[in-house]
This record gives structure tokens, sequence and C-alpha cells, in this order.
């Protein structure tokens, strides 16, 4: 469970790339609510902790304010390479 | 029991855990192992480091008690204890001896006053170190300490604060 | 009771039902996941005019028409950036002033530069074997997310309904009509579906019992994306047929976009580690400084492909009302606003100003392939 | 800020030599075989960059090279994770205040085949979990190779200073510190396990009968690990919680704040408040005091201690204050955290009005659970479950550890949250499972797992374990 209450959506930040509580709120409010869809709108989970640290708490966002369970939000995917890595690292320069 | 929302444990709760408190004859015997783990958790140091098969445990989940006629008072379980919950209290004339894990610095030394701390930090007076097994001869690898107080604060007092100028 | 069903809620689907309810037509959308997940969201954003025949450069030209006016209408981030092809040689420049020719007879203003000039539009390019590049300016990228969030809503505002988590399981035909269409949420009474599933779209093709061939499969298209980088760096859409088919661009976030053709036959989108090493060995030889940007994540998306990497669009005579609208082989999102234009026109009035025969879906059946539309980016 | 005496541990014995490094072109001391964000925070530098977006301070946040609170620019190089980078001398290091800039006169470097190790066995994780399994796999016959993203080997034991529950035989009553040392010693006593330190895994795949797992190895170079089997031993990550100015430099996770104070002898600040009463905040506090940091309490949102009481009684005969039932609202500060504003809630977890409360901190430390860093396992295809019992989501996978994948096995937190002994135990079951899988060990084997999995069973009947064991049966199949 979280508390969404007397907190400032504004200064509450879900994710450490600058996606606050209310770009969250904002896209909730059009009625979307797939977490997939958040992620591309908000761009929580699209930087570089890639997602590590703020999907779950996004999902947590959504569960508290659609009622819809944690186990039915699915994770999107990680996917390669889950750390972050230099295209020259790659190449093995 | 609301031991779990205050984070500490009453004394009438702990009587109600260990069943019974030694007697006073018993304290003043020789030193008395006191268990202050009133929950169920997967530990077991202190009931195998017994040499005298004192701590009694069903299992390795159940709740540590003291068979107080067989307890030697080595302090052995005081020492070893990961949870810190094991003490020692042994009555002496009119002051009481309690024995503590004690894992801060400073560590006091012989014959030092100390300031008594109850169960939730309140000082509650002043006591004298009259034993110090420091950190490397416990075989516990906890520094034990034996703090001489008022016979009144024996079943309060369970740490101290060292002031140093 | 809907006038029309469009399966398949990718971009083509949304923006045809905006088009159609703008027309006054009730429409249902039937998504098997939720909107853009198909391809869209997984597509590289790129939006060109640069093709080499008629009716893809007229067809696309109206199509960036369409897209600056939504994208001002509807508030989602498009930009005339243009696409800039790399030529390493002869042959490659002599086709592309062909190319060339053709879309500046339509008015699309492509030009051939130096390696001088294009390194002046993308400064951080490697020119050492660049001899010349097919410049047009007009050409650009849009967000997929937004851009297709917004169609959505708005069809859903002209009173589109949109069904998510709804897979269609079988197409009911009587007769020759369409009676509906059955689905894990329930059946969807209808007379008129259109298959907007492109990569899918034969498994719903055979659904309906489509009479005729539309040879239209799934190849496995992987992409990249690196941390972000300062704007402004990597306007266009960069290309190379050199580089393995290499596409790179830099979004409106910073990061950068692409791919390198490496296809794969079939409906499993695992990333590889093949593609990862095989792109960023290409990318930097186009770009050398990208060495030291992190790569954020690979993902693979599908080019629906027909034989002639052009769309099936259009009625199918034998099903009363049944429309394909797929195949697009990796260029259903830069067509998508005059596909969903043209395609309402046709199920409006049975006509379309745009040289949609071109993508005639019989075409197929009658061996009469078109010349292969340059499939990239 | 640096310790210089420790009730437990010894920073002078450990600390290396004497570098200088440069933060902003000002020179900074700093000890060989510590981490540069380590460096800067004994130095009082807490700010470590600010968002592109929208201009906010960034501090450390989870120091073990998972979250991305801590990247910088050192020697020109940008977005380097500073928490798991060690120093080298006349390190320069800069503050990232916007996305880097290319430069436009690159060349393009030769590419070259990455190196290729091959082991039957390969160990992603040098922690409790993952090293029993090295130990207990090698003895069994396989040839292993362990790779680590961190400097040193242990995971989070390195900074457990306290003493671990359980039986004697499974290390009770002897310290994480302690432990981690015991297990690096035995994995360095074989010889057919390789060790590979400040090595991430960054894809793991599947090659017919052959598991490639791909490593980047200090950040430059690309190792190929290949093995018959890989067993996942990645750990844990933090969770968040939303409140106001949650992002200010100041909150720490609590491993973080291990890391700070236990690993590197740095202190984390002067006055903490720590959010979560489960045992990493009732731990985190303890040690807190015993390296001379004033805890001011222990906020809690459930009604009742998460952890185990004798870790809660230890802190509170300190005076520290553990506040049931009450949440953090937010963060005030400039550019680092200077105070704290908590409420009480209500039973739907609402704020009471009027029971707010002000410390004066300059550290929050986040203790409000961990979950499985279950990324590879996900990456390649394993299936996952929602089991929140275990902390999330989670693989599925048999008695032996081995997931739905065949040949790839998980253990210790990223299998579930729960212990390190649990973890150990864990370890050597996968370990032994892994290379019976690979055909290496012989049946003799089964005997060992038949062995821990009873000592699991005996560790998880208490309360405590049975919360555990709910999870288990919504992830645990035949």
């Amino acid at each position: 469970m979280i508390n969404l209450d007397k907190i400032d959506p504004e200064k509450t930040f879900i994710c450490g790339c600058d996606v606050t509580l209310k770009d969250i709120l904002d896209v909730l409010d059009e009625g979307i609510t797939d977490l997939e869809i958040i992620k591309r709108l908000t761009r929580v989970g699209m930087g570089f902790c890639q997602g590590r640290y703020c999907i779950v708490t996004a999902a947590q966002v959504i569960s508290a304010k659609t009622g819809k369970d944690m186990k039915e939000i699915k994770l999107p995917t990680s996917r390669i390479p889950i750390k972050p890595v230099k295209i020259k690292v790659i190449a093995n320069e | 029991m609301n031991y779990l929302s205050k984070g500490y444990v009453t004394i009438e709760e702990l009587k109600e855990v260990l069943g019974e408190l030694p007697s006073e004859e018993r304290l003043r015997q020789r030193p008395v192992a006191i268990p202050e783990c009133p929950q169920e958790i997967p530990c077991t140091p202190c009931k195998e480091i017994c040499p005298t098969e004192a701590v009694l445990m069903e299992n390795p989940n159940a709740i540590p008690l003291v068979d107080y006629e067989k307890c030697v008072g080595c302090s052995l379980c005081v020492q070893i204890c990961p949870g810190l919950a094991f003490f020692m209290i042994h009555y002496k004339g009119d002051k009481a001896r309690v024995t503590m894990p004690h894992e801060l610095l400073p560590v006091p030394e012989i014959g030092e006053e100390v300031i008594l701390l109850n169960r939730i930090g309140e000082e509650v007076g002043k006591g004298k170190v009259v034993l110090v097994i420091p950190r490397e001869k416990s075989k516990g690898d906890t520094p034990v300490i034996t703090v001489e107080m008022p016979i009144e604060l024996a079943w309060d007092v369970r740490a101290v604060k060292v002031v140093r100028e | 009771m809907s006038e029309v069903t469009i399966i398949g809620g990718g971009i083509t689907g949304v923006a045809l039902a905006y088009e159609l309810a703008k027309r006054g037509y009730e429409v249902t959308v039937l998504e098997r996941r939720f909107i853009g997940s198909g391809s869209t969201f997984r597509c590289g954003t790129g939006i060109r005019q640069q093709f080499g025949d008629e009716a893809n450069i007229q067809v696309m030209k109206r199509s960036v028409e369409l897209w600056k006016k939504y994208s001002e209408d509807f508030g989602f981030p498009f930009t005339q950036s243009g696409y800039l092809f790399l030529l390493y040689s002869e042959e490659e420049i002599e086709d592309f002033k062909n190319n060339i020719k053709l879309q500046n007879k339509f008015g699309v203003p492509t030009r051939l530069i130096t390696p001088e000039e294009a390194k002046e539009i993308v400064p951080l390019l490697n020119i050492e074997d660049v001899l010349a590049a097919s410049w047009n300016p007009t050409d650009g990228k849009a967000d997929p997310f937004k851009a297709t969030m917004a169609f959505a809503r708005e069809a859903k505002e002209l009173g589109a309904k949109i069904y998510e988590y709804t897979e269609v399981k079988d197409i009911v035909v009587e007769n020759g009509e369409i009676k509906g269409v059955k689905t894990n949420k329930g059946f969807f009474s209808t007379g008129t579906v259109v298959n907007a599933t492109n990569a899918w779209a034969k498994l719903i093709n055979a659904m309906a019992e489509v009479p005729i061939t539309i040879p239209i499969e799934p190849y496995k298209h992987q992409a990249i994306i690196t941390q972000p980088m300062k704007s402004g760096q990597i306007n266009p859409m960069v290309i190379s047929f050199k580089h393995r088919d290499a596409y790179l661009t830099q979004t409106a976030h910073g990061g950068i976009v692409g791919g390198v053709g490496l296809e794969e036959h079939g409906y499993d989108l695992t990333p590889t580690y093949e593609f990862l090493k095989e792109v960023t060995k290409q990318f930097i030889q186009i770009i050398p400084a990208l060495k030291d940007l992190r790569i954020l994540r690979v993902w693979a998306g599908f080019y629906a492909k027909t034989p002639d990497s052009n769309p099936a669009i259009g009625r199918i005579n034998e099903i009363d009302e049944y429309y394909i609208v797929a195949g697009f082989s990796g260029h259903g999102f830069m067509m998508a606003p005059v596909v969903a234009e043209g395609v309402a026109d046709l199920i409006t009035k049975g006509k379309t100003n745009l040289p949609f025969w071109w993508y005639d879906p019989y075409r197929f059946e009658r061996g009469e392939l078109r010349s292969k539309a340059i499939q990239m980016g | 800020m640096r310790l210089t005496e420790h009730p437990i541990l010894n920073f002078q014995e450990r600390r290396g030599k004497k570098v200088t490094i440069y933060f902003e072109g000002q020179p900074i001391e700093a000890y060989e075989g510590e981490t540069i964000v380590m460096a800067l925070h004994a130095a009082g530098i807490r700010v470590l960059a600010h968002t592109f977006q929208k201009d906010r301070p960034r501090g450390l946040f989870c120091a073990i090279g998972k979250c991305a609170s801590c990247l910088m620019t050192v020697n020109g190089i940008p977005n380097v994770r500073t928490c798991i980078t060690l120093v080298e001398d006349g390190m320069q290091i800069t503050k990232q205040k916007a996305k880097p800039k290319l430069p436009t006169t690159a060349k393009p470097p030769k590419w070259k085949d990455p190196e290729k190790i091959d082991a039957d066995i390969v160990i992603i994780g040098g922690g409790p979990a993952g090293l029993m399994a090295a130990i207990y796999a090698s003895d069994a016959g396989a040839k292993v190779a362990l790779l680590d993203e961190n400097p040193m080997l242990g995971g989070q034991l390195v900074k457990q200073t306290h003493k671990f529950f359980g039986k004697r035989e499974q290390f009770a009553g002897v310290r994480g510190v302690k432990i981690a040392d015991i297990l690096e010693e035995e994995v360095k006593k074989r010889e057919n396990i390789k060790v590979f330190l400040e090595t991430s895994a960054i894809a793991l795949l599947q090659e017919d009968d052959t598991k490639l797992v791909v490593g980047v190895r200090k950040n430059k170079e690309l190792v190929e690990f290949r093995g018959k089997a890989v067993i996942v031993a990645t750990g844990a990550m933090e969770r968040m919680i939303p409140f106001e100015n949650n992002d200010l430099p100041g909150i720490y996770g609590a491993g973080a704040i291990q890391t700070l104070m236990n690993t590197y002898g740095v202190k984390p600040g002067d006055r903490v408040l720590i959010i979560g009463a489960g045992n990493v905040g009732l731990i985190l506090a303890y040690q807190l005091i015993q390296a001379g940091v004033e805890v001011k309490a222990i906020v809690e949102a459930l009604p009742k201690i998460g952890g185990y009481f004798v870790h809660a009684a230890k802190v509170r005969r300190l005076g520290v204050p553990i506040l049931t039932r009450h949440t953090i609202l937010r963060a005030e500060g400039k550019e680092k955290v200077e105070r704290a504003i908590v409420a009480q809630i209500d039973e739907n977890w609402k704020p009471i009005p009027g029971t707010e409360k002000v410390f004066e901190v300059d550290v929050i430390a986040l203790a409000v659970g961990l979950r499985p860093s279950i990324e590879l396992l996900h990456q390649v295809g394993c299936q996952i479950k929602y089991a929140p019992e275990l902390g999330g989501h989670v693989v599925i996978r048999d008695k032996r550890l081995e997931t739905t994948i065949k040949g790839i096995f998980v253990a210790g937190d990223s299998a579930g949250i729960e212990e390190a002994t649990t973890a150990m135990l864990e370890g050597k079951i996968a370990g032994i499972a892994a290379a019976l899988s690979a055909g290496i060990a012989s049946p003799e084997w089964l005997k060992e797992i038949e062995k821990a999995q009873k000592e699991l069973d005996e560790f998880r009947s208490g309360p405590f374990g049975r919360k555990v064991l709910k999870g288990l049966e919504k992830v645990v199949v035949e």
C-alpha cells in the first residue's frame, strides 16, 4: 500500500528521470490505465535505471488509483542489454 | 501482547512469556540468565552454547526459556545471542548486578560510572561497571558488561550510556 | 451493431476509426492487447516521401500533409527533419538520381547533395567513403505513442468504440455476407470488417476464408534506443544501404533510435545478441561518435512483408464487406494517416482519389508484382 | 565524515593507499579500493548531478549499481555509475548538467571479438547465495565462473555488522561481514572457481544446449561466459515510495547507508529518520547508532513492527522511538534533505490532519522493502508470477530452484526476499542441482540437497517463515 494523499503530485517523483506523480495521474485521468501505455506516454521505466526503481512504483500508483490488483498489472518485459552498455563495449574496441 | 507495536516488552509481558521469573532466593545464589525473546524466530545459538542445557527450546523457532536451577550464570548466552536479547541478573545485598551486551563505543572500564537506560532508553539512574568481557574474549564477538545498580532497577535497566569528558 | 469493425488497434486501425467516425460511421476497433502493442509502438518513427515509384510518392506526399495537419490539430510531436540517404557507389547514385527526378515531378523537393553538405546537416557523420547523399528536408518523424493515442482519443470523442484485450477468434460470414466477429469478449455483430492487423493479417483472412492469396508474412525487425544526448545532433533519419540497410535518428527526447536490416521470418520477437553486435558495428561506421553512447534497450517488432514490399489495400469482392489494409512492409506508421483517409473514402464512397490501385490486393493472384518499394526506416 | 573508530569494524586496517581525486577541479582525498561516490560523500559532497529536464539535484540512492542516481562524468566519460566505480589517483569527476554533446571528430573503433570463458556453471552474483552455489557446485565437480558487478565479493553480507540468526552450523551468531570473509576464503581455495569482479551481466541467452551470459567487465570489456547451466543470484533492489521531494539528495536506500558506513567507513550524515520498521530498518537504526549517528525515529505505516522484535528492542533501549501507523509526507530542503514531515495515518492509509510531526534530519533512510532482481530471468523468458509475500514479481521454479527454462536456476533474494541464511541454503541447493543438471555431480549429492531442503523447512517453520511459505506455494512447481 502507498499513500497518495496530502502530497503535492507535482513534487512527488515516481522516476528519477523527472517523471512526477502528476504525470502519471494526468494520463490516468484520460482513462488510460495500461502500464505499457503509461510507460510510453510518461517515459517512466524508459530511462537509465531501465525501470528497476520506477516501474513498480508506477504500477502501485495505478493499482491505488484504479483498484486493479497488483497481480493483474503485468510488468513490461526486460530486454537486452539489462544494464546500459556503451556501443563501443559491444564493439569491443 | 502488544510488544510488537511498542518495540519493547513490559515486565508483565515478560512474566507471561517466561512463565515465572527466578525467585529472589535464586537471584541471590548466583547470576541467572533472562531471555527477553518473546517471539518465535528461527534461532538457536543460546541453546547450542549453553554448557548445562539450561536453555530450553523445543524446536528452532521456539521461544527460549531458562531452567533457572540448571543455569550456572556463565554468560555465554549473553555473549552469543544474535539478537542481544539475553541478560543476567544477580542480587548482592541491596545491589543488583545486571549483565548485558554492549556493542557500542566506548566500552566502559571496570569501576567506571555509567548512566543506566531502561527498555525505552530513558535515563533511570547511575551504576558502576564491575566486570567487562571485551570483544576479543567474548565467545560471541560481543563485548559484555556487568553493571552494579540499586536492586529496584534490576528489571528495568537494559543498556547503559557511557559519558566521558 | 456496428457499421464497421476494424480488427487491429495499431495506428492504422485507430486512424481509420477516426476517419470513419468523422464521416458519421459507427466504428468499433478490436485490439488483441493494448492500442499500439502490435508493431506501431515498436516502429522506427520515420516518415518519408523518398520512394521510387509514382504511387508511393504521391501517397506519401499526402500523408506528410496529413501528419502536419493532425499533429497541429491533435497536439502531438511531428517534425519535418528530413531523410538523408548516404550513397557510397556510382550505381546507388544513378538509382537515386532517377528517384529524385520522379519525386521532384510530384513536388517532393529531394535533391542530390555532396558529402560535405551532408556533414553540414549531420556534423557527426563519417563521410570518408560517402560519394553523395539524397536529401529531402520535408520528410520527417513523429512520436508513435503520442500520435497513436491522439488518433484513438479523437476517434473515441467522435463516438468510435475501442475494445482492448479483445481477441478475434472467428469471423462469421454467411452467403458471402459478414454477420459479425467472435471474440474472447463475446460476439460483435457487424456488416463490414477491416483487417488492419498487419503482421497477423493472414490469420484474420483465414478466419473470413478470403478466397484469394494475399501473401503477407511476419518478419522480426529489431531496433535500439540509446541514452539521450543533447537534441539537434542527428535531426534527419540517416540511412545507409551499405551498412546493412542501417537507419538511425535522434528522438525528441534525445536518444538515438534505429536498426539494421537483419530479418527473421516468423512470430518470435525476442531481441538477439547477434543484432546487438551487428547494429553497433554498423552504426559506429556511419557515426563514430555514437561509440560513447549507452544502449538502453533492444526491442523487436514486425515488418509485415509482401513480395513487393507494398501493402495490400482494398475491398475483397467475394465477401460483402471485407477490406484488407495490411502488409505495410515497414511503412505502416508513415502511411497511416493517408491510408486511413483513403480507406475511409473507399468504404464510404467506394473510391479514393489517391493511387491506391497500386496496392490492389488481387495483384499477387494475378502475378502483377509492383516494383519493389524502398523498404527502409 | 570518515569514521575513525567503530565498535565492530576496523577501517584504518581496511583502507587502501591515499590518493587524490578531483571534483569539479577541487582535490579530494580518497583511498584506493573505495568507490568514487564514497570518497565524494566523505568530503561532504551530496549533490552529484542535476536532472536534464527539471534541474532537480541528484544524490546517491542504491549504491550497488542498480539505480541511476549517481551518474557522473569521470575523466571526460559521461554517465559513469560512480557507486560501483573505484577511485584512481588523479581522476577528474564532474557533475552532469546537460545531456552530452558528442564530438564531430571521432574515429570509428576497430571491431574485435570478445573474450570467451567456458565453464560448466555460470553464476551471476557473488552474495551469500551465489558464493554458496559456487562452493557446492565446485565441490560436486563443476567448473564455475562467478561474476559480480561490485568490486568485492559478499554481496550485502559485507555491510552486515549484526550477528546472524539460525543454527550455529549455518553461521548463527557470526556477523555478516565475517561470513562474507569465510565464504570468500572458501571460494578462493577452490581452483575450479574463477571469479570476475566489476563484471555486469547484460544478457542471458540460450544457444542450443549452452547458456550464454554476456558480461561487461569494468565498463569496458565484453566477456562471453558459456556454461551448461546458469545460476542467477542477483539479489534484490530497494523499493521507493511516493512522497513530496522524494528525490532530494540525502534520501538514501537503507542498503546505501550500510554501504557508506559499514563498507567504506563514511558517515551518511548526522541525524537520520528511518522509514520502515522491517528488519532492514531496525538493523540499520542500530548500525547507525554504532557509527555514532543519531537516529531521530523509525516510521512504520503498519500498526506493528514488521521485523524481529529483538532488533526493535535493541534500538528502543537506546532511545529510538518507533512510530507505527505513520508515514512520511514530504522531505524539505534546498539542495539536500534538511527536514522531514511525518503524519499519522488511519486504517485506509490516509494521513490524519493535525498529526504532522517535523524531524530535523539530514538523511532520510528508506527501508520500505525489497524486491527481487529478476531482470535477467525475465529477459531470458522465465515465467514470472506476482507473490507479494516474496517481495513482488518472482520466477516460477521447482524445489531444486530450476526455473521454467531448463538449466537456468535461481537462488537467494532474486528468488524471493528472505534472509541471508536461507539464501545460503538455496545457493547450496541450486549449486548442487545445477551440477546435477549439467551431468557432472554424482547422485550421492542428492542427499546434500535433501539435507539443505530440510534445514530450509525448519528455518521457515516459524511465524516469519509461514508468510514465505505462502508465497512459495504460489511459485514452486513440481
